[in-house]
């Protein structure tokens, strides 16, 4: 298994989701709130997880555009869950900093612009 | 004892029933039988205690037979097994009054005899859950809960599945994983687990007894019994039991089986056979959900049904 | 003892270049029960075929193995020369030496050993084996479908017109079905009313048809060919054969609240109401809830202005009791509820519709006599937006797990209709895939996109918002441009997925057919047959099956009644000898084998059974060998082995497996 | 008792084949002339649930090294549901063998389509040499069955 394989099958193993699964209909795109500020789409994480390409998706801006509202979960007809892979690769890159969650010191060192949701969905998870 | 014999000296008495199956005194303290009483004088014979492990629900189906009504006492396991007959339409309910006995797990007799208590005159059982025995060398005593019944420790719990009044107490005995003699044997590797089952079953005697005194094992004509598979040839086989007896034995009653131990116990060569039931029954939980064989009338068995995405031999 | 023949065929040189023939007829000489063995180049052909009913008839042969090809191609060959010869045709065994022999072997010494083991299993087999007699049923000639929509109709159009007399039994107060509430048709855009109202008043008129409409099954009994059916027809409240149809009693009826169920409750009707106007029988019904006479034993204004006098408070619901030789389920499909998809804002706006509410806003006979408009503010929409897979193709269990099928072709149609008649509309349609494998349907969606510029989009819609102002803003995604868009329409149509009709599950129980996890009904084979319920005589014909457009549902209906017509042809059903078989004596009466018998064919009987030291009355299975297909799950079922299989019964298969480990 | 485990070694293998799928397939590979092991006699039975367990006991009894069951792929059986049967008994027939120690390799259940004439050959193939490398069965069989 090669690194990115390994980050993909992380990825889904966090995430609780079956990537195959996705018949590319786009109605998580269709319902994310932020969509607009994202550079890789939430219909696109799919495809990334599942090309094995986790480091772009973890190298995104999406990664912390994601309010982590979880509208493409509720609403996908797949249950695929978008939004639980982004919260997955959002964990990858938290434990490779070595913490397993959000610690609140961690904020002052982060991205002025980060919204107050993701900052509440990353201390609440895991 | 006492107020489960009055109550059923009463229901005998006013004509609600006409037979009462119970425990019958044997000739030794731990030697209780499953009888019929069908007067009163013969009450005097009944008991009820911790030597009263036979199962009594098989014999509901011959009582099925006789006219009027038949009460039959039922420990929370037998109950099981009365349920899953009945589902089978081999008992008739309407014929049957039920009451529902308490049990605080039933004794071996071998593991007391075991414990190296010889001997032996008389038991009885004492409030502070030891027993007391007297024997030639005098009296003795140990704790109940080392001298219980295998299937005592594996409970499946204290409640009555079906009756029409509870009488007596119960109390809780499991302290054991049901199956844990079962990954035993399948931890061990294949030739160990011939070997062990070779030994075991090399000691059958082919009695019946354990397809007697299994409730499940009701069929009028025995396939080994009967000419359809031309297998009552036992003499021109060298090792019958082994390989064909329990096995079909413990895979037609798959799905049945309530668990209730009754094979193990009356094996005279104490073959564990319920090992056999216990491993298709935790295969079953496994692949196709937890079944506990007459816990209700309703439903298939798992055998007589089916999913699409089963798992494949 | 048998006295057996075997037969050994060359099959030119396809059996004799790798089996030793002669060898073989030699070796089984030997066998028990043989008396008589020989070879011959060509088994099949007629001088073959001659040998063996010589034998059979100058040996007093009681069996006859045939050492020959697969029993596939030749065993009903044989089994019939046999017959002719005067010989049970079940007592013909085929010993299969080419297929699974010679053909794949090359040594001829192991071919021939093996051919010799496969001759002593067939031997075995036929030592055992007992003569069968095909049983005889008689056949109802009369056929009932259920459900009177197109599927129905046209189903008992092709049965009456072959002359077998239908019934139609149709649960509400006309027949017609979906179709009936239709504008237009897809790819070819004409009326729906124009080509179904002529079918319906066939069917009404034909004299081979009897309609029962406002009317359903109760019980369903009997087998193939003699099935006994109760219809409960339910109380109209009106003597139909007193009403003349003219209308009166539903213009005066004072109660008009309750939700017209044609119009998808998008108008009230009265509590005396015929469908709609073309409703077939154009009697009206008298909806027992809603009337105030039931309600409080007041007005009474229907029987006051009915001339015909045939109103009839009275009235009581009727059961009738018929036979018929075969069923057909034509019981159809309605909508999916959409209230768990509350992103749509369908139970919030009355402007988020369904596709089948559309039909009837452009049908003009609908509510708004044909008139596209919003049900909020009767103003025409101008924007439109359509939703495709709404519920389709779902993993979870808001929805359903498969492809509608008919929403991509009827969305086009919609589309196009609309920017036909309001060329001023935008109309933009949300879509995951357009599927269009159909005669002439992908020209159909084209011409959508191409003259008519409707905006397929690809990609789905996530909400949908009312707004203050009434409009509706709607948020989707553009994912070939990987935009958002935000959409503020007028009006949004929703594609839900279709479902079976409600009910089919416990019509399904009284059927003994199958039943999939989505209530659709199992057809006998996928590939083989489309329109059999695995229970013979009960056919399947329309959407009860499967999701399917008109000219599907049409020709499915078709060969639903081509089957029924085989079947009503025959005077007697010829059932398969190979049944099950109990034995009253071991049988435990249990019920094990009727837990797992596919076609319901074991039911139980007190019956009296009298054996040496046995004389008691006691449950126990009877086999209806005219349900019974002869699979044998039952047989090993029954842990007694009370339940054999004849043909293949447990001491013949038995006999096979130590001749071939002999 | 001396067995013999040379080369020479055949295994008695029973296949039961249903009717309308595998029997079928078995046709199909003899038409294919797709050869598989003489040792393999096949049985013919109306649907794969037909297969009583008390069948295959009685062929190892009787000397069988392996036993074998074709049928339809669920979902496809003729009878709609007998193979859904089937695969239920057989898991649990088969894993009380295994649990006695029974060679959990002598017996095999496969779904074999009508149109798999090669998949049949295979897989008979595949179980000759399974069961030869196995040697002789003597946990289920009786030695006096044998000749």
């Amino acid at each position: 298994m090669t690194k990115s394989e390994y980050a993909a099958a992380r990825i889904e193993e966090i995430s609780g989701t079956n990537p195959y699964r996705c018949m590319k209909c786009g109605k998580c795109s269709a319902s994310c709130p932020t969509f607009s500020e994202m550079d890789i789409k939430p219909h696109q994480f799919v495809s990334y997880v599942l090309h094995d390409d986790v480091e772009a998706l973890a190298a995104s801006k999406s990664l912390w555009k994601c309010l982590g509202c979880f509208a493409c979960v509720e609403r996908c007809p797949r249950d695929v869950k978008p939004g639980r892979i982004i919260d997955a690769a959002r964990q990858l890159v938290l434990r490779q900093r070595g913490n397993s969650y959000l610690s609140a010191d961690e904020i002052s060192k982060m991205e002025a612009d980060l919204p107050p949701q993701l900052l509440v969905s990353a201390f609440r998870r895991w | 004892m006492q107020e489960l014999k009055n109550r059923i000296a009463q229901l005998l008495a006013d004509g609600s029933v006409q037979r009462i199956l119970g425990w019958k005194k044997g000739e030794m303290d731990y030697d209780a039988e499953p009888a019929f009483f069908e007067t009163q004088a013969s009450l005097d014979d009944f008991v009820y205690h911790g030597f009263c492990a036979a199962n009594l629900s098989k014999y509901m189906i011959e009582a099925a037979k006789l006219p009027g009504k038949t009460l039959v006492c039922l420990k929370p396991c037998d109950s099981y097994s009365f349920n899953q007959l009945l589902k089978e339409h081999r008992v008739d309910r309407e014929k049957t009054y039920i009451i529902g006995v308490g049990c605080s797990g039933k004794l071996d007799i071998d593991k007391i005899r075991a414990a190296g208590i010889k001997g032996i005159s008389g038991i009885s059982e004492m409030e502070n859950d030891t027993l007391r025995i007297e024997t030639l060398e005098g009296e003795k005593s140990c704790r109940r809960k080392d001298v219980l019944l295998e299937r005592c420790h594996v409970c499946k719990g204290k409640d009555h599945v079906i009756f029409d009044e509870q009488i007596g107490s119960s109390q809780d005995t499991t302290d054991g994983d049901r199956f844990a003699a079962v990954r035993e044997i399948e931890a061990m590797a294949p030739e160990a687990r011939f070997a062990y089952f070779q030994e075991e079953l090399g000691k059958c005697i082919r009695c019946n007894a354990c397809r007697n005194v299994c409730p499940v094992c009701n069929c009028r004509k025995c396939v080994f019994d009967s000419t359809k598979f031309d297998s009552v040839q036992k003499v021109n086989a060298d090792s019958f039991e082994e390989r064909m007896f329990h096995i079909i034995r413990a895979f037609h009653v798959a799905g049945r089986c309530t668990d209730c131990g009754e094979c193990s116990r009356v094996c005279p060569q104490k073959i564990p056979l319920h090992l056999f039931n216990r491993k298709l029954i935790q295969d079953i939980n496994t692949l196709y959900g937890t079944y506990q064989a007459g816990s209700g009338l309703e439903g298939k068995t798992p055998l007589t049904e089916y999913h699409p995405e089963d798992a494949e031999p | 003892m048998q006295r057996i023949g075997v037969f050994v065929c060359h099959c030119g040189s396809n059996i004799a270049a790798t089996v030793d023939v002669k060898q073989l007829a030699a070796y089984v000489k030997s066998e028990p029960g043989v008396v008589y063995a020989n070879d011959y180049p060509y088994m099949c052909s007629e001088a073959g075929q001659a040998m063996i009913a010589e034998a059979i008839q100058k040996e007093r042969l009681s069996g006859v193995v045939v050492c020959s090809c697969s029993p596939r191609m030749h065993e009903a060959t044989f089994r019939k020369c046999a017959a002719g010869a005067g010989l049970n045709p079940y007592m013909v065994e085929i010993a299969n030496i080419r297929e699974q022999c010679s053909w794949i072997h090359k040594d001829m010494e192991t071919a021939t050993q093996k051919a010799l083991v496969l001759a002593r299993a067939a031997i075995a087999k036929v030592n055992l084996g007992t003569p069968l007699q095909e049983g005889e049923s008689p056949v109802t000639k009369r056929a009932l479908v259920i459900g009177g929509g197109i599927a129905g109709i046209q189903t008992a159009l092709d049965i009456a017109e072959a002359g077998y007399e239908v019934d139609i039994v149709e649960r509400t107060p006309s027949i017609g079905g979906r179709m009936a509430q239709l504008d237009k048709t897809f790819p070819t855009l004409d009326c729906s009313a124009c080509i179904l109202t002529p079918k319906m008043v066939d069917a009404a008129a034909h004299e081979k048809i009897t309609l029962y409409t406002y009317s359903e099954v109760e019980k369903v009994s009997g087998f193939v060919g003699d099935f006994t059916v109760d219809i409960r027809k339910k109380a109209r409240s009106v003597d139909a054969d007193k009403c003349t149809g003219c209308g009166a009693c539903q213009e005066k009826c004072p109660s008009k609240k309750a939700p017209d169920a044609f119009n998808r409750g998008l108008k009230k009707r009265s509590a005396i109401y015929t469908p709609f106007a073309q409703a077939i029988p154009n009697v009206p019904v008298i909806d027992r809830k809603t009337c105030i006479h039931f309600q409080t034993g007041k007005c009474g204004l229907c029987a006051k202005v009915c001339q015909a006098q045939a109103i009839d408070y009275t009235q009581e619901d009727e059961i009738i009791t018929r036979k018929y030789g075969a069923i057909v389920a034509a019981t159809g499909f309605d909508m999916i509820r959409l209230d768990r998809y509350d992103e749509y804002a369908y139970s919030q706006s009355p402007d988020v519709i369904t596709s089948l509410e559309l039909e009837r806003l452009m049908n003009a006979a609908g509510p708004t006599g044909g008139h596209l408009e919003r049900l909020s503010d009767h103003r025409q929409p101008k924007e439109i937006v359509f939703i495709q897979c709404v519920g389709s193709r779902c993993a979870d269990d808001r929805g359903k797990s498969y492809c509608s099928k008919i929403c991509c072709m009827y969305t086009a149609k919609h589309a196009m209709l609309i920017r036909e008649k309001y060329p001023g509309t935008k109309v933009t349609v949300f879509y995951i895939d357009v599927r269009t494998p159909g005669k002439n349907f992908d020209e159909f969606y084209r011409r959508a996109v191409e003259e008519y510029h409707v905006d397929y989009i690809k990609g789905q819609v996530g909400k949908v918002a009312p707004q203050p102002d009434g409009r509706l803003l709607v948020q989707g995604v553009d994912l070939l441009d990987a935009r958002q868009l935000q959409i503020e329409a007028d009006l949004v149509v929703l594609a839900a997925a279709i479902e079976p009709s409600e009910g089919v599950r416990p019509l399904a129980g009284m059927l003994t057919a199958g039943i999939d996890t989505n209530d659709f009904l199992t057809e006998a084979h996928p590939k083989l047959r489309p329109v059999e319920s695995a229970t013979a005589g009960i056919f399947l014909s329309g959407v009860c099956q499967g999701p399917k457009d008109i000219p599907e549902t049409v020709s499915q209906a078709g060969a639903a009644a081509v089957k029924v017509i085989g079947l009503l042809a025959k005077d007697r059903l010829r059932t398969n000898p190979c049944t099950a078989m109990p034995d009253v004596l071991a049988c435990n009466g249990c019920s094990a084998c009727a837990n797992v018998c596919p076609y319901g064919a074991i039911t139980y009987e007190e019956k009296e059974v009298a054996a040496p030291g046995v004389r008691e009355t006691r449950r126990v299975a009877v086999v209806n060998s005219a349900l019974c297909q002869g699979c044998g799950a039952c047989t090993v079922a029954c842990p007694s082995g009370a339940m054999d299989l004849q043909g293949f019964s447990n001491r013949q298969i038995i006999a096979e497996v130590d001749a071939i480990c002999r | 008792m001396q067995i013999d485990h040379k080369e020479e070694f055949r295994p008695k293998i029973v296949a039961f084949c249903c009717n309308w799928c595998s029997y079928a397939g078995a046709d199909l590979a003899g038409s294919s002339r797709l050869s598989y092991p003489a040792d393999v006699k096949i049985i013919r039975v109306p649907c794969s649930c037909r297969v009583n367990p008390m069948f295959l006991l009685r062929a190892f009894e009787r000397g069988a090294d392996g036993v074998i069951l074709c049928g339809c792929h669920p979902g496809d059986c003729h009878y709609s549901t007998g193979n859904y049967y089937t695969r239920r008994r057989m898991t649990l027939l088969f894993s009380l063998l295994e649990f006695i120690g029974v060679e959990r390799e002598r017996v095999r259940v496969e779904w074999v389509s009508a149109a798999e004439g090669a998949k049949l050959s295979e897989t008979m193939n595949d179980f000759v040499k399974t069961v030869g490398a196995l040697g002789r069965n003597i946990r289920l069989g009786d030695l006096r069955c044998r000749n």
